[in-house]
């Protein structure tokens, strides 16, 4: 048993830490929403960004040379993703192009699809959203009624998708929709590339719990899509999906996520009182606290297996969904913990003047309560272990 | 031997939800958090303060109903169900703690109050770090019959419409409620943002003078007003905690029978169905405990202590359950601003940790077991 | 509202206590299993017991007169109940017949069936067993297989029986047999009452998970039951079980038991150390106490709320399944703390020296758990209160 | 980068499990319940000797074969997931005890224990209300090179076959372990009667006599010896309870798919499913910590502690709700003593009190992060 890095991949580890180093300015830059041009402009200071990452060899590792990525190792990939989220730089903001679409076009994607996208995602030339689920299929996905006509060599889409984020700055969307009504539901839903400039598309920001606009509602109105940006085959849409839903990574950049998270609860603790005195003596809160940092160390370590496995070559299984289930609940514990620290303002507004860390822990609560709802709840994650891990028979028919 | 509501306490319910329904729209809460803290028109609060709510509980002879404090409760919990404002809690509360005045001025206080001429509101949380008014800093030092108070209380309730507070003070060894009026020079109010879009403030008291007339009860009772008016307003908060409890609960049961995903309405999944199961012993629990409270308060109030933290610790845990229940399993439209979801959720969290949160409760009771230890008493409970 | 009880109601209560107070010997006696006679004979002791209840008028309270029973007001149970449980005094032997058979017979028993048991089940003449589950048919209770052949005049049973208390010393025993194999489930089965002593029962006690035998196994071979036994229609028994499953009580002498129950724990609480301090010290175990005492009054107040109805005439409904729930969960939670402070001891048998409480806690906590299972699991607790409370649609499909 | 079984470790493991399941029948454990302590017959503990499993860990030049600690963890997982006894986890423990000493005599005792001729068993546990052997208050006092230790020690394991036993003592401002022989004058063993029916002592030790060379180690490393001793033998406490859970998990999966319910098998059901799902992480959870426990101990023995106390806190709570959830998901039959599910529910609460119980280790957690906190380390872990 060894966790430790050879020194060909510390000596990697070390190039991109210059690389930090050498670009703070470029990221506190980007955060302040200045562009390459030098404008405010944040959407492009943010493709500029992903597209410097890109240059200097951080995006696309894992990819084929052929279209445009680099065939890192996956130690390599584990590298640069712990560096950078405890660097706290940006993020990539092309996600869904970065970590849906682009597999799914290497996988199933014709020559043409992926000559046209793959290099453009890379670059955050373009940027994608996700057109999957519906007001009234969400865990039941494969319900899906946004429905397709094919006329002669183009589709004619009308429906409404729901919880799209970056909605409304998205370049392009890959969008399920219904091409038979008569079929099974599994086998009648066809897979699209769509450019959201088409007509007949609006984009309705969608505001959630917590009062911000991270999502937003799609609908489409008789829009045109050639038959071109068909992915795979007519009716073969859904186990293209569900493919990328399986494609899950293992969890070792959410691990750091957490870590930073918890290191905030600690200065928190440190500071905070419990019943009149410290609350780093308090034996309640530093069990509680004790006990999300064994969680924490649980999950790296689960991390550590399954890149492991990974390394030898093992697909990682629906294992993944034990990370997913596990960090939700714990995300969410951890900000209530917090709010239980802040004691009698933990109930304010960002905007009020008492309000802690500038609200961070009441906006962290109603992110965490939306972990275990966001791709695919907690009960369907619970489905997945039961059925795909302990191989049960399904609780759920269809 | 009655431990339910009597048929006049399910009339008055019927004709509060009735009124409440008619005239009280929550999604008002919503628009509030965009736009500043929620309130009760004028128009709406004088129909309020005319049908007689805030003397529900005053004794008769001030001018109020004198009915059980049970009523009081049960007021404040139909409130809840629509997120009506807090506003009736604090007026409750501040009659309760006047009608238990002698003398001249408060009991007029009171009359106004009822009458709505005038608000009074209550000032009793702080911010060092505990719960309870026994841990309360804010001082009052008096030579002869003058005096100031200086100290800052949080999260002290409307502040907007009231014009004298009530100011839970330490005065020698003793806890007390000092009247202040809203303009009394060195009171200095500022807005706090509370995530429910309730209106509550900060008051900055320096040097503020009273006399001994503007104390809460005679020199032998002036603590037990206090303390009582402390275990009388968290269990009306308590009720508020089991009133949302019961509308997150009502909600999410409609809607599960409803939302079909798979062939088969959600509740008909054991994952959705037991878990509504759990929230709905809490919400009998809670019930029942905050009776108990009730209870206690109307038989014992100097002792009423350990019952009024069941509830409050019960229900502080309960709502917050509930509420979180509901937005998990209304999905991923529980988790939009435009379902009522989470406007529950928000007065659940407000209230968990308003006036000591479970474990405070707790630790209340714990202390009250400990003692019991102690002075070797053979029973626990009765 | 008012907890009060009537001076009337207290001058009973007096005269119980009274009772009570000039009956310790033979309490005592009876707790040593001296009988009547004087002889050592602990059975006997238990019926003579509760012959001595029922003469003095505390068995058989809510019963009609006209079959030994004194049609008592609903208080004057409740007190009952309250100061036996306060009392520690022997319980009834009796208590299948005094709570199902014996309500089942008046409810739906023909009048030579009331007149021939119902004076001897209060009495204690006749002890009674329940002959429902199976090891086939558990929490799906209607799926039973013992069978009976309709023959002249008499069935005739075969199968077994388990988890039946008091078996071996039963003189009687109430079962479901299948009368209809080709009926839907619930239509085929019939009730009967069956002389323990008949030809072809064998009684085997089964050891429970914490070593003890409250239970057993009973086989049928062959077994004659006259068809006078029967108790309503043929293939009509379902019915009748399911109303006297219905029958729950308002649950208050189970909360004395709970609270007797936290008297102990806080008596340990008190004489036992955490992190080497005294117990009472200890912030976290002060919080779970004080969280036990919050649940046992809220049981005791749910009690009262449901009494309240019944004094109005409401028939219990459903809501005894959560007291039936929480009382369970909570008994687990006591009896797990207990373990906890008990520390390095907590895991040793009564048997060892050094077992603290002559073993009390750890027999409890093996206890505890049959609580979610007898009676009902936790999970058929949770579906009685989604689906007849709550209203949700069923999750079980039969 | 590897953190799994290498294939040499997967082939040892399979190696054990074949031989367990062929020569150990987990039901002695139910027999031992009524009769007395469970035992390994001494043909069936020469066979485990013979096969060199005693010195897995043991350094190649003290005639171990020196493989990781992680092969140990591995070996004491498979035997307690067929409810091997105990016996195993205090062999390896002392085993690694006496290989970090040198000089003469402690290095020939550790042969003789891992040819079987001698059996040295450990002392660790102790009866003054707190885990730890921080808080151990037997006392050794010494003059020149002799010296006496008085006493009591309880859950002493295999005091039934032990020659000799390492005790946890105080000697000065230091805690270290000495070899005291079982036949000392002044020693006095009596057996406990542990749920789980393994076989545990009281030594109870009255001025019993030792020698500087019954100290395992050197003055300045005995204090680390003790230390990391206690860190080892948690983390095969640890992998037994992980063994535990294993089979409580495969159990129970086993009969949700064959048991069927309403016309359905029960782990159709989610309140079964969600329930297994939820053991299953715990599982997964729990590997993963005692793997990072193993890899502390092997890479830092002396900073092993967050780690170690990691994988015991998370185990014994995660052992606990695996078994009884097992017993619940079994329904009736769960519950009765046929079933091996209550064998395995009485190994995991007693291991789970055992070398501290998880609110201890959070405790040593809770003692780690505030040491961090003061020292302003910036990083939290690495």
């Amino acid at each position: 048993m060894d966790l430790s890095f050879s020194e060909q991949d510390e000596a990697y580890r070390q190039k991109l830490r210059d690389w930090i180093a050498g670009n703070k300015d470029l990221a506190t830059r980007t955060m302040k929403g200045i562009d390459d041009k030098g404008d405010r402009n944040p959407i492009q200071a943010m493709r500029d960004w992903q597209r410097h990452l890109y240059e200097a060899g951080y995006v696309g590792m894992s990819w084929p040379k052929a279209y445009g990525g680099y065939e890192c190792s996956l130690t390599e990939q584990v590298i640069v993703n712990e560096e950078l989220a405890r660097a706290h730089l940006p993020p990539t903001i092309n996600t869904i192009g970065l970590t849906i679409v682009a597999p799914t076009l290497i996988q199933h994607g014709n020559e043409d699809q992926k000559k046209e996208h793959l290099k453009r995602i890379l670059r955050g030339d373009d940027i994608w959203c996700q057109g999957f689920s519906e007001p009234g299929a969400g865990s039941d996905l494969a319900s899906l009624r946004t429905a397709a006509v094919v006329e002669d060599d183009q589709f004619v889409v009308t429906g409404q998708k729901v919880w799209t984020s970056v909605g409304p700055i998205a370049d392009r969307c890959v969008l399920l929709v219904r091409t038979d009504k008569d079929a099974p539901k599994r086998e009648g839903i066809t897979y699209l590339l769509v450019d959201m400039k088409s007509e007949g598309i609006t984009v309705q920001p969608l505001r959630n719990a917590g009062g911000g606009s991270h999502f937003s509602e799609v609908f489409f109105d008789e829009v045109k899509v050639p038959r071109g940006n068909m992915v795979g085959e007519l009716h073969g849409g859904w186990a293209i999906a569900r493919s990328t839903l399986d494609n899950e990574r293992s969890g070792l950049s959410g691990v750091v996520a957490l870590e930073n998270n918890f290191k905030k609860l600690l200065e928190l603790v440190e500071a905070g009182t419990r019943s009149g005195k410290p609350a780093l003596e308090d034996p309640q809160t530093l069990n509680q606290i004790a006990q999300y940092w064994i969680e924490i160390e649980g999950l790296r370590y689960l991390g550590y297996r399954t890149l492991s496995e990974q390394l030898k070559g093992q697909k990682p299984g629906p294992q993944a969904s034990v990370g997913k289930l596990f960090s939700s609940k714990l995300r969410q514990a951890m900000a209530k913990s917090a709010l239980e620290i802040a004691g009698p303002y933990a109930a304010l507004t960002k905007k009020s003047p008492h309000v802690l860390n500038r609200g961070r822990w009441v906006a962290g609560f109603f992110d965490s309560l939306g972990y275990s709802i966001g791709g695919g709840t907690s009960e369907i994650m619970h489905n997945v272990i039961a059925e795909r891990v302990l191989e049960l028979p399904r609780s759920v028919e269809d | 031997m009655e431990f339910q509501f009597s048929s006049d306490q399910l009339a008055i319910r019927d004709a509060v939800a009735k009124f409440l329904s008619e005239e009280w729209d929550l999604s008002e809460r919503r628009r509030a958090l965009d736009d500043g803290p929620v309130k009760v028109s004028d128009a709406l609060w004088q129909q309020v303060v005319d049908m007689g709510w805030i003397g529900i509980a005053v004794s008769e002879d001030k001018g109020g109903s004198g009915l059980e404090l049970l009523t009081s409760a049960m007021l404040v919990e139909e409130a809840a169900q629509v997120l009506f404002p807090s506003r009736l809690c604090s007026a409750l509360a501040s009659a309760y703690a006047l009608d238990q005045c002698g003398g001249d001025s408060m009991p007029k206080l009171l009359g106004s109050h009822m009458t709505g001429q005038h608000f009074v509101s209550l000032a009793m949380d702080e911010a060092n770090g505990d719960y309870g008014p026994e841990n309360n800093s804010t001082r009052a030092t008096m030579s002869g019959d003058e005096g100031v108070i200086s100290g800052q209380k949080i999260l002290v309730p409307d502040a907007d419409v009231a014009d004298h507070f009530l100011v839970a003070s330490r005065l020698g060894d003793k806890g007390v409620l000092i009247k202040v009026a809203a303009d009394a020079p060195g009171l200095t109010i500022t807005p706090m943002e509370r995530i429910d879009a309730q209106c509550v403030s900060e008051l900055e008291l320096k040097d503020v003078a009273f006399s001994t007339e503007d104390i809460l009860g005679d020199a032998d009772e002036a603590e037990a007003v206090l303390q009582r008016t402390y275990e009388f307003w968290t269990t009306l908060i308590s009720a508020d905690l089991l009133g949302v409890t019961t509308t997150a609960l009502q909600m999410t049961n409609a809607y599960a029978k409803e939302r079909h995903q798979f062939n088969r309405p959600i509740g008909s999944f054991q994952a959705v169905s037991h878990r509504l199961a759990d929230v709905k012993m809490d919400e009998e629990v809670g019930r029942s405990l905050l009776y108990g409270a009730c209870l206690a308060l109307q038989e014992r109030p100097d002792e009423s202590s350990p019952q009024v933290s069941a509830a409050k610790a019960w229900l502080s845990d309960a709502a917050t359950r509930a509420t979180e229940a509901a937005l998990q399993l209304h999905g991923g439209i529980g988790y939009t601003w435009e379902l009522d979801v989470h406007l529950l959720l928000r007065q659940a969290r407000s209230n968990a940790v308003y006036l000591g949160d479970a474990d405070y409760h707790r630790k209340r009771i714990g202390a009250y077991l400990a003692e019991q230890l102690k002075s070797s008493a053979a029973g626990v409970s009765n």
